[in-house]
């Protein structure tokens, strides 16, 4: 049976759900963000040290000069390249990172009370990240407990160990770097880029990922899909700088 | 129902179709709307049934029934596939019921004392996914209203239907109870109330 | 600086660890589970539905006899495929599962009280496989709030919104599935046969994992392993009946 | 000691090697002795340094060192990463250490007042893997042992070493106390007993 619907009013559970999953591509970082940043907002962003982080993503936000945000993070770049460059222009309030070692500036903000941090291990900032993607509030973890981590968390036994809650992560905004990308948002990683960038990905409200080269639908292996398109709503391609940290060889 | 239940979607949505009536939503999908559907068994950009000769044993919905992909298919495995309903990425879930009460709890599982097949991926779909809309009859074999004050079945999520599509219309779950938003063709309001249990606003 | 060693006293903190991860293939299911067996065990099975089930290990199992043991599976299997072929020798104590519609044996023994059963809903049962796996012992999920899957669980509130705490699953053994798999175990998984197949393979102590094809290590794309050799234990190549449960077809 | 830690490795383990002096054991693996290096931003099967030509950005180990990949190497994500390290699916990981308690104790990852970079992946890893060795010097620079009663600085993870490797000899954390399971060559028993402060059973 079918019959002509009358106007409708919808009920969202949420308003802010991602409105423009049919083009996903814009035509540079800048113009993908435009309507997304607010002072105060909280963004996760992918990445390990300097690899795989979005870069060009993190340049337009920088250029577009929202203060006072929060970014969930591993690191926190260096000086002049990775989120270093919004410390520079103190445009972040606070991290919640792993590791921030190598960058000075951060070091200098953070001791003159100017940037708040919250240090999370490693592996509880990926799983809290994944966590706050796959709608878990909070799950409990071996990691940590003992530590200053463990302090004002709650305790639990589970078969007569310890362990302690930690929270999901929900960020407004994901940024990310991948590969490649097809036209619907499918992305694939290469090598050890991929690291924070899927869990990062998928805590966001909304996600924006920077890719090296969008490829037509139907051209990636749907077996070797690391990111469903689901997971993204804005896509950019760009040329990256890549830069590396540590250049380490072997003798020849 | 199932062809007013495809003008549900929206362009560029991912949705996942409930087991039964609502795949044969996927028949009405309307011109010009591009949906993407999940299925949970681990699939995003679920196809069409396949020819005879396509047929693969590795392909299958969550129905169990062989079916093809799409360029845009991605697969996965069922911690992920269920990671993005529960955490939301779905924008509409649109399933059968058994009961349906107007603050949006939905039983569509078990009957006590019946053979009880499990609950499969309804309780999660329901809990997870942004938008859940009920295609069903309005009434029961016997002529009883499924849409009650109050289910009497055993819940499969609570609070969690957003609208409800049936052989009479269209109703919306609003605050202090269920809202009218279509009549279906010769059906009036009086017929509708009659068939209704639960209180209309 | 270099000394011989003295003999050494190893502190283990579990036993059971996986003592064989050098030689991975094995000749026969048989062999590969020869040692792994005992009554009243704890396994978790991959597939879903007939998709992508262990059938060459579950065969094993029906011929080793073992008894009173628990499957953590989505699914029972058909009356003479799948679990199934365990639940007609009785071999079953407990099924935890989502859905088991399609097992009239099942049924038959569930109502007369002979086989224990745990409703778990489907994401709920995948996430506490992963959960196992990844040494969580609980996690709060929204999914069966207000049924009677929530009865006896903890509540918790986050953001004002009520969760109930599910337990992570450690299997004992964990049996799989997958397509392709290199010598080291990297496995390989082939469209929705994938399913349950990571979960369930990563919750267990040691997990046997049968496959299609052994391909030369190096011959997988390093980017595209689903399941990394590090949860795979034993390995067994064989020719897979893979049987469909819903022949449906398009009029061509 | 990278050489005597290196003889900790069994054939086909697979391990993680911490940051600093412990990856040094990469070069000292046994001939005969096949273990995967896990890498923990998101690889098994790490490979030595590249050739100058190989250097590829995309590729680097958890010291942000660029390295290669092997025959047997995957690739995954972090939260991948730390699922199987939370999981106890590693077999061991070497790290090195500010101090050991005698009860497994470890502190290595910060000084109060002094610059703190982060614990990394450091908790997670001793808190995850299976059997945990430090290699360390015995003492600090001011001749003071490391090897102590109780730690003084915030602890990386509660009873979490089951070995201690240093240059006066390698050292097992047992009931009680910690048992010297080899002094170093012109080590005595006497020397190794006055350089730790910790009970000696």
């Amino acid at each position: 049976m079918t019959y002509s619907p009358a106007p409708v009013t919808y009920i969202w559970r949420e308003i802010n759900w991602g409105d423009d999953l049919v083009n996903k591509v814009y035509g540079s970082a800048a113009e993908a963000l435009d309507d997304l940043l607010h002072d105060g907002m909280f963004i996760a962003a992918g990445g390990f040290g300097l690899c795989g982080i979005p870069e060009l993503l993190l340049n337009a936000i920088k250029n577009a000069g929202t203060k006072d945000m929060t970014f969930a993070s591993n690191n926190a770049g260096v000086d002049d390249f990775g989120i270093g460059i919004l410390l520079k222009t103190r445009q972040v309030k606070k991290m919640i990172s792993s590791y921030v070692g190598e960058n000075a500036e951060f070091m200098r903000q953070y001791l003159s009370g100017e940037l708040e941090l919250e240090f999370t291990p490693q592996g509880t900032l990926a799983e809290r990240m994944r966590a706050g993607g796959a709608g878990i509030p909070g799950f409990y973890t071996k990691t940590g407990v003992g530590t200053v981590i463990a302090e004002g968390k709650e305790h639990k036994e589970f078969n007569g160990e310890t362990y302690i809650l930690e929270n999901g992560i929900f960020a407004d905004l994901s940024i990310i770097k991948a590969w490649k990308a097809d036209e619907t948002g499918n992305l694939v990683f290469r090598k050890t880029a991929r690291n924070f960038n899927p869990p990062a990905a998928k805590c966001g409200k909304i996600c924006v990922a920077e890719v090296e080269e969008i490829v037509p639908t139907g051209s990636l292996d749907p077996d070797c899909i690391h990111l469903p398109g689901i997971y993204v709503n804005r896509l950019i391609q760009g040329t990256h700088e890549k830069r590396i940290e540590q250049r380490t060889v072997s003798k020849g | 129902m199932a062809a007013r239940a495809a003008q549900e979607l929206e362009d560029g949505w991912y949705v996942n179709l409930g087991i039964g009536i609502p795949t044969m939503v996927s028949n009405h999908i309307p011109e010009g709307v591009n949906v993407t559907l999940q299925s949970e068994n681990g699939m995003l950009g679920m196809g069409p049934f396949p020819l005879e000769h396509e047929i693969d044993a590795d392909l299958i919905n969550a129905g169990k029934q062989t079916i093809t992909e799409l360029p845009q298919t991605s697969y996965f495995d069922s911690a992920e596939s269920f990671a993005m309903i529960r955490g939301g990425k779905i924008a509409m879930a649109i399933l059968g019921a058994m009961e349906v009460a107007q603050n949006g709890d939905l039983a569509n599982w078990m009957i006590p004392g019946k053979l009880v097949k499990g609950m499969g991926g309804a309780m999660d779909l329901v809990a997870g996914v942004k938008r859940v809309v009920v295609v069903m009859d309005h009434t029961n074999k016997h002529g009883e209203s499924k849409i009650l004050k109050e289910c009497s079945l055993p819940l499969t999520g609570k609070a969690v239907v957003d609208r409800i599509i049936t052989n009479l219309g269209v109703l919306d779950v609003v605050d202090g109870g269920l809202k009218v938003v279509e009549l279906a063709p010769d059906v009036t309001a009086g017929q509708m109330a009659e068939a209704t249990q639960a209180t209309l606003v």
